[in-house]
């Protein structure tokens, strides 16, 4: 009996040093979702803080990007957060309604008060990260979308890459058209498709149509849908149209390149694609030869509206305000050289003065730098609610009916109307 | 002042009072003969076990339980609701839509499970050249990690990937497997039977290897075919194992999440969402965690219900 | 047709069959191997070359640059083996006094350890989550491993192959003067081998692959396991294929080899019936 | 010293009684042998003895020391079981060692007891080897040798011939009753072989449905049987048992039935008092007969069954069958009518409800 009781102790015990905590250390944390060149970047942010201030370091961190905001989210509920946090745009209203993000201090930054700030940046740029007049996050990034198009297959079609690029997203479907390459009765080269593999993409283009026809997913009040309005299924038909009436995309091909969206475009299997910033750095100078970058589609040219998002960093509430104002010192030396981030990471920054910085002339010209900037300031972020992600998710089902199985517009979103409703209507 | 939210807190009083509780329970008749003693040291040996489970498991199940009768969203206080998740659950298509892709795919990838997983376990119980490194090549998926899975088969599923390559070599079209709502589900259910089988394989295959040799040769004595043999001598001695594997592919197939997650996000049209995927997202990405533990104790109900069938098919067949 | 023709042609079909279901099961291999070689462009390519021109083993040493791999391969083996270690502690244990010991609500008590195969991670995550707060395991090897210590399945393969062995061991040991724990550690033991490498190869595969509960409770790069590193290197909407391929054959290395050990135990371990004797 | 007492020895599995009020006293030295069929108790009762079995009620003592509470390894008895119950992961030499290593014996001193008791059994070239190696006959050694090394005060034997052919049965009975006289422990040896238990035990324990039928050395049990059961259990071929009427007819008693009218010596006839006209069993063993043309009893010979030494008849007697041994000389032939003459000295008779011995 005494040699079985020590025996459990033993147990006890070796699961007793298991379990004893690591050593708790006073510093400050930032989590970050995985994109490598922003990761890379980030690293030696931190490098260089730690190196200035040894008695503050940061402690670095960065996870896979699938179910990163879920980790934040039960982190966040169970009070065992970072510091401060990278975050995306529309997630913004559901965390601040819960109130799990601290106000940002413009007057901790520098500035003299969020109008102040505001100033700083290119117009509308802060606009997805306030809330009842307070700013909740500071952007790096200010990143949107535009079009990519193939000079060679252009010019293969006949059509003049520098001229004849489309406008309109009637421009898209009937270039689009002349650009699909066919063997027997399957597709081998798309004239041009959306990104189908996420519903937040989907929302981005299809908030940004409807705004085009003049609608909104949603009312003023947020409470109610409207996405099956006139211009909701005008907005829908772009997408149905070019798939089903100009035949110049085959839709499953963009659905099955899941997380790969951008896959297509350099391996040539489609001719015009929507991508962002990013990706002219992911494709290469060598492949950006034979790529042209032209303005994001509209529905009138004359009133254009774009999709934009961003990453911003936000701040733990559950922590002291003094360590607050020291994480703002982090903010402040993260989004400050602004020139180096767009270098590193390609992605605009949404300083006011950003493309007229010494050297970003080159950018502008052979990165298209200028024709993203110019999408980026006729920007508007995705509806905000508190229910976005039920939001996206009820129109790609919707989009999905419509482009895969071919449904009526109108019945569909009807349908995720009434999905919509129901979510909003829950508390 | 840190203010308590979420769940509540194990405090060391309730794990005290628990520990307490068992050891008067484990104590039974109290006698201090030898024998009870030995009751003592039986109870002594899943004591670890049942702690580890009481903390890890049943506290997080009776939160779960308890939670979905609360509305919740992670980060404000629980706010109780009494069934109104349960009636949510009732009016919502997406959650019925969920339940029958999960049953679909659990009996999809479990029953061909059943029967292929046999027949490998028969082929590799014969002798043949090269058996050895055959069963090898069988069993090998075991030991591939489930995000490798999802990731490799994204890629063989890709509309230009390689298992569209090989439906071209024998003159069939491309499937976009991934974004059609007839093939998707199809298509997850064949990566759940290309991991299972090679596990239920072994299975089986240490059961056939279990029975004892003398009544396959009475059974030849008897004249009995290679058919009979296998209906009248096989399958009735393999019985417990059956009924094993029957239970163990549906609990493993029906808790299927990475796959959806990784490779279809649970689209397209929701043809793919299964219930653990519903689950999380529901709690997860919609805060809606409430709803998302009066789902998932839907599941638990019907798991259980689901194996209090087999187990008593089980025992029918005269397995203890 | 004669019965040694239609003999000799089943055979042939089996070998065919045999043939064909090998490539099937071995195909993702081959086409992981074959990418983690190739140029990240080249992944894709059309007809498919299994064998690319030029042979990038570059892409190893690269990939492995992407993230402390060292350290998430070392997290792995620890969580792996200490989930292992435990598992085959505990559940060998309770299924030992579950197969040959009575004690009130025995039955119960096995049960109630079944029930639990039943519930999905995801749900219990935040209780559990909380849980291992509370015991100050965030981010620690304990958060990791405590709550994956024992599993139910574990306890149900160990009391399966316990109650084979004869009770007769059980009692000439006590009566030769063993203690139970005794009993335990001399005879059971060593008589339950093939469940325990069964167990084993289980557990180590199981928790080598963990995903969803690291992601949750390791908070820094020092604690990441393999997986969350091999997930990390997918950004927002890109991806170097061959590179993650690369570090997915290397990922399984460790997994295979342990199957390979164990390959036989296995088959022998998850017997149902009778121990031989 | 080994002096082993049982007390209203009861157990019961919850409804079931597997041993009832069992009181027994095991001298020093004794070889005893419980038998009876199964499911009558006697391996329940070695097991208590043994101390692997809860005691319901009663006391068990070993030279008056109450050992119910008293854990099996600290009892001072060795046990070999029907099944050996060899450690299938030890050698030979540590599965007797086991034992001895667990009572942290010195390990010299193991040795030498290991060795020693290797030597009496004639297994020392067996040591090294494992159980799975070993044939049925040698791993009974091995069982037995664990059992000496312990140099026990008692020694239980669970049906451990059970398992071995029968050549190798009769030969192991032999080795073990010398091995008996040789150590002088006492035994308690659990058999539902009643051959074995006529040769072996120095007295026999019949045993059924949990309660002791009778008691006492092997001839006196299988002569006077206390009753019916014990003389049907005992004796193979088995006690014939043929239903009888009683009859007092001019001073002398009858037992009378279909084919047979059976004399009894007036001396043997007292049970029967006051059952005139009365049924009882008549009971006879085959050796008990012998052939004669004014045999009392009359039968058709239905087979014939030669077994070297003898042949035994297998006669129908007024319906009812009987088996008579006979001369291995006498030549018989299917369907003969025969009559054979009963030992008036080794008839029996039961009560047909009781099953108690009347004559």
């Amino acid at each position: 009996m005494q040699r079985f009781l020590m025996s459990h102790l033993l147990l006890g015990l070796l699961t007793l040093l298991l379990i004893s905590p690591a050593f708790a250390q006073q510093r400050i944390t930032w989590w970050e979702h995985s994109n490598p060149p922003h990761n890379n970047y980030s690293k030696d942010l931190v490098a260089e803080w730690n190196k200035k201030n040894p008695k503050t370091p940061v402690q670095y961190d960065f996870f896979a990007m699938t179910p990163y905001f879920q980790k934040l989210t039960a982190a966040l509920s169970t009070r065992s957060a970072a510091d401060m946090f990278t975050l995306i745009d529309f997630l913004l209203p559901g965390f601040t309604a819960k109130k799990v993000l601290a106000p940002i201090r413009p007057e901790w930054l520098g500035y003299k008060d969020l109008e102040d700030m505001k100033k700083a940046y290119i117009p509308g740029a802060l606009d997805g990260y306030i809330h009842e007049g307070k700013l909740y996050a500071i952007p790096p990034i200010a990143s949107g979308f535009s079009l990519f198009i193939n000079r060679k297959h252009f010019k293969e079609a006949g059509l003049d890459p520098d001229k004849d690029y489309p406008r309109t997203w009637e421009d898209v479907g009937r270039i689009g058209k002349k650009l699909v390459k066919m063997r027997g009765s399957r597709m081998v080269r798309e004239g041009f498709d959306f990104a189908m593999h996420s519903s937040t993409w989907t929302m981005w283009y299809f908030n940004t149509t409807i705004r085009q026809y003049g609608g909104e997913v949603l009312d003023a009040s947020g409470k109610k849908c409207t996405a099956n309005s006139e211009a909701g299924v005008k907005a829908m038909n772009v997408r149905a149209r070019i798939a089903h009436h100009y035949k110049a995309s085959d839709p499953t091909v963009s659905f099955g390149t899941n997380a790969l969206p951008a896959d297509d475009i350099p391996k040539g299997r489609v001719s015009m694609f929507i991508t962002h910033a990013g990706s002219v750095a992911q494709f290469g100078p060598k492949m950006m030869k034979d790529l042209k970058v032209v303005p994001f589609p509209q529905v009138d040219p004359k009133n254009p509206v774009t999709p934009i998002y961003g990453f911003a960093l936000a701040v733990n509430p559950h922590i002291s305000e003094a360590k607050q104002k020291i994480v703002h010192s982090v903010l402040k030396h993260v989004v400050n050289d602004s020139k180096t981030w767009y270098e590193r990471t390609s992605y605009p920054h949404p300083d006011k003065n950003f493309l007229n910085l010494p050297g970003m002339e080159e950018a502008r010209t052979k990165r298209y730098l200028g024709v993203f900037v110019k999408d980026i300031s006729n920007g508007r972020f995705l509806q905000r609610s508190d229910k976005i992600l039920e939001l996206n998710q009820a129109i790609h089902r919707a989009m999905e009916r419509v482009v895969l199985k071919k449904e009526d517009s109108k019945k569909s979103l009807d349908t995720a109307c009434k999905e919509i409703d129901a979510a909003l209507a829950k508390k | 002042m840190d203010r308590e939210i979420g769940v509540g807190r194990t405090s060391p009083s309730m794990v005290r009072r628990s520990a307490s509780l068992l050891w008067r329970w484990g104590a039974g008749g109290g006698k201090s003969s030898l024998h009870s003693h030995l009751r003592w040291a039986g109870f002594f040996f899943v004591l670890p076990a049942l702690i580890h489970l009481v903390i890890f498991k049943f506290y997080p199940m009776l939160q779960a339980f308890r939670l979905s009768f609360f509305r919740y969203d992670l980060m404000s206080p629980p706010v109780f609701t009494g069934l109104e998740n349960y009636k949510l659950l009732w009016e919502n298509p997406l959650f019925h839509q969920s339940f029958w892709v999960s049953v679909k795919y659990m009996f999809g990838v479990s029953i061909p499970e059943w029967f292929f997983a046999l027949g490998l376990a028969l082929l590799l119980n014969r002798r043949m050249p090269g058996r050895a490194v055959i069963r090898l090549a069988y069993f090998f998926p075991i030991a591939m990690s489930q995000i490798v899975v999802a990731m490799v088969w994204k890629f063989m599923y890709h509309p230009f990937g390689l298992v569209n390559t090989i439906l071209e070599t024998f003159g069939i079209g491309r499937i976009n497997w991934l974004s059609m709502e007839e093939s998707a589900l199809p298509a997850l259910i064949a990566i759940g039977i290309w991991r299972g089988i090679p596990l239920f394989g072994v299975i089986y295959l240490a059961g056939l290897q279990a029975i004892p040799k003398e009544y396959h040769e009475a059974a030849v004595i008897d004249g009995a075919g290679v058919f009979q043999r296998f209906f009248y001598v096989t399958i009735p001695l393999l019985l417990p194992t059956i009924m094993f594997v029957m239970v163990l592919s549906l609990l493993s197939a029906v808790k299927v999440f990475l796959n959806p997650l990784v490779m279809t996000e649970g689209g397209p049209n929701g043809t793919t969402r299964v219930l653990p995927y519903f689950i999380y997202e529901t709690g997860f990405a919609f805060f809606r965690m409430g709803e998302a533990a009066a789902a998932s104790m839907v599941l638990f109900v019907f798991l259980f219900g689901l194996t209090l069938i087999q187990l008593r098919l089980l025992r029918r067949g005269g397995v203890e | 047709m004669s019965r040694k023709t239609m003999l000799r042609l089943g055979g042939a079909l089996i070998s065919v069959l045999t043939v064909g279901g090998v490539i099937v099961m071995l195909l993702p291999y081959f086409w992981m191997v074959s990418s983690s070689i190739k140029t990240g462009i080249e992944v894709f390519d059309l007809p498919i070359k299994w064998i690319p021109d030029e042979i990038q083993w570059v892409n190893y040493p690269n990939a492995l640059t992407k993230g402390a791999f060292g350290v998430y391969f070392y997290n792995s083996f620890v969580v792996a083996f200490a989930v292992m270690a435990g598992n085959l502690v505990f559940c060998t244990l309770a299924g030992y006094g579950l197969a040959k010991f009575r004690f009130p609500h025995r039955e119960l008590c096995f049960r109630l350890i079944l029930s639990t195969l039943m519930l999905p991670l995801e749900i219990v995550l935040v209780p559990t989550f909380l849980v291992v707060r509370e015991l100050g395991l965030v981010n620690t090897y304990g958060g990791l491993i405590a709550p994956l210590a024992v599993d139910a399945f574990g306890v149900f393969l160990m009391r399966q192959s316990i109650r084979d062995i004869p009770d007769s061991l059980i009692e000439a040991a006590r009566m030769d003067g063993c203690s139970e724990f005794g009993i335990f550690w001399r005879i059971i033991l060593p008589n339950c081998k093939p469940a325990l490498g069964a167990l084993a190869l289980l557990a180590f595969r199981d928790n080598w692959d963990q995903f969803l509960w690291p992601f949750i409770v390791a908070t820094t790069d020092d604690l990441k396991t393999f997986p969350l590193g091999l997930a990390q290197m997918e950004g927002i909407d890109s991806a170097a294929y061959h590179e993650i391929m690369a570090l997915a054959v290397l990922g399984m290395i460790p997994a295979a080899f342990i199957f390979l050990f164990f390959q036989r135990a296995f088959v022998r371990g998850i017997t149902l019936t009778g121990l031989k004797e | 010293m080994g002096e082993v007492l049982l007390e209203d020895l009861t157990k019961d599995f919850g409804e079931v009684v597997a041993v009832k009020e069992v009181n027994l006293m095991i001298h020093d030295g004794e070889f005893v042998v419980l038998l009876g069929p199964s499911g009558c108790g006697k391996t329940t009762t070695l097991r208590m003895i043994a101390g692997l079995e809860e005691i319901t009620s009663g006391r068990i003592l070993l030279d008056e020391r109450v050992l119910n509470d008293v854990h099996p390894r600290d009892r001072d008895i060795a046990m070999v079981f029907q099944n050996y119950a060899l450690y299938p992961h030890m050698s030979v030499y540590k599965n007797m060692a086991f034992g001895l290593k667990m009572r942290k014996v010195a390990k010299d001193e193991i040795d030498r007891k290991v060795k020693s008791a290797a030597g009496i059994l004639g297994i020392e070239t067996l040591l090294g080897r494992y159980p799975g190696k070993l044939s049925g006959g040698q791993r009974q050694r091995v069982a037995l040798g664990r059992a000496i090394v312990r140099d026990p005060r008692v020694f239980l034997f669970d049906e451990p011939l059970s398992n071995l052919d029968a050549k190798l049965r009769v030969q192991t009975r032999v080795e073990l009753l010398k091995l008996h006289q040789h150590l002088a422990a006492t035994s308690i040896y659990v058999t539902h072989d009643q051959v074995e238990a006529m040769t072996m035990g120095d007295r026999i324990v019949v045993m059924h449905e949990g309660v002791i039928q009778q008691v006492g050395p092997p001839m006196e049990v299988y002569q006077n049987p206390a009753n019916q059961f014990v003389a049907g259990f005992i004796g193979s071929p088995s006690m014939n048992f043929l239903p009888a009427t009683v009859r007092f007819e001019a001073g002398r008693t009858f037992l009378e039935g279909a084919g047979f009218r059976i004399p009894l010596p007036a001396e043997r006839a007292s049970g029967l008092q006051g059952r005139e006209g009365g049924e009882v069993v008549f009971g006879i063993r085959p050796e008990d007969m012998r052939l004669g043309s004014e045999g009392e009893i009359e039968g058709a010979v239905e087979i014939i069954e030669p077994v070297g030494s003898d042949i035994f008849l297998d006669l129908n007697v007024g319906g009812a069958s009987l088996t008579a041994r006979v001369e291995s000389s006498v030549r018989m032939s299917q369907g003969e009518h025969v009559r054979l003459h009963a030992d008036p000295a080794r008839v029996h008779a039961f009560d047909p409800e009781t099953g108690e011995t009347l004559v």
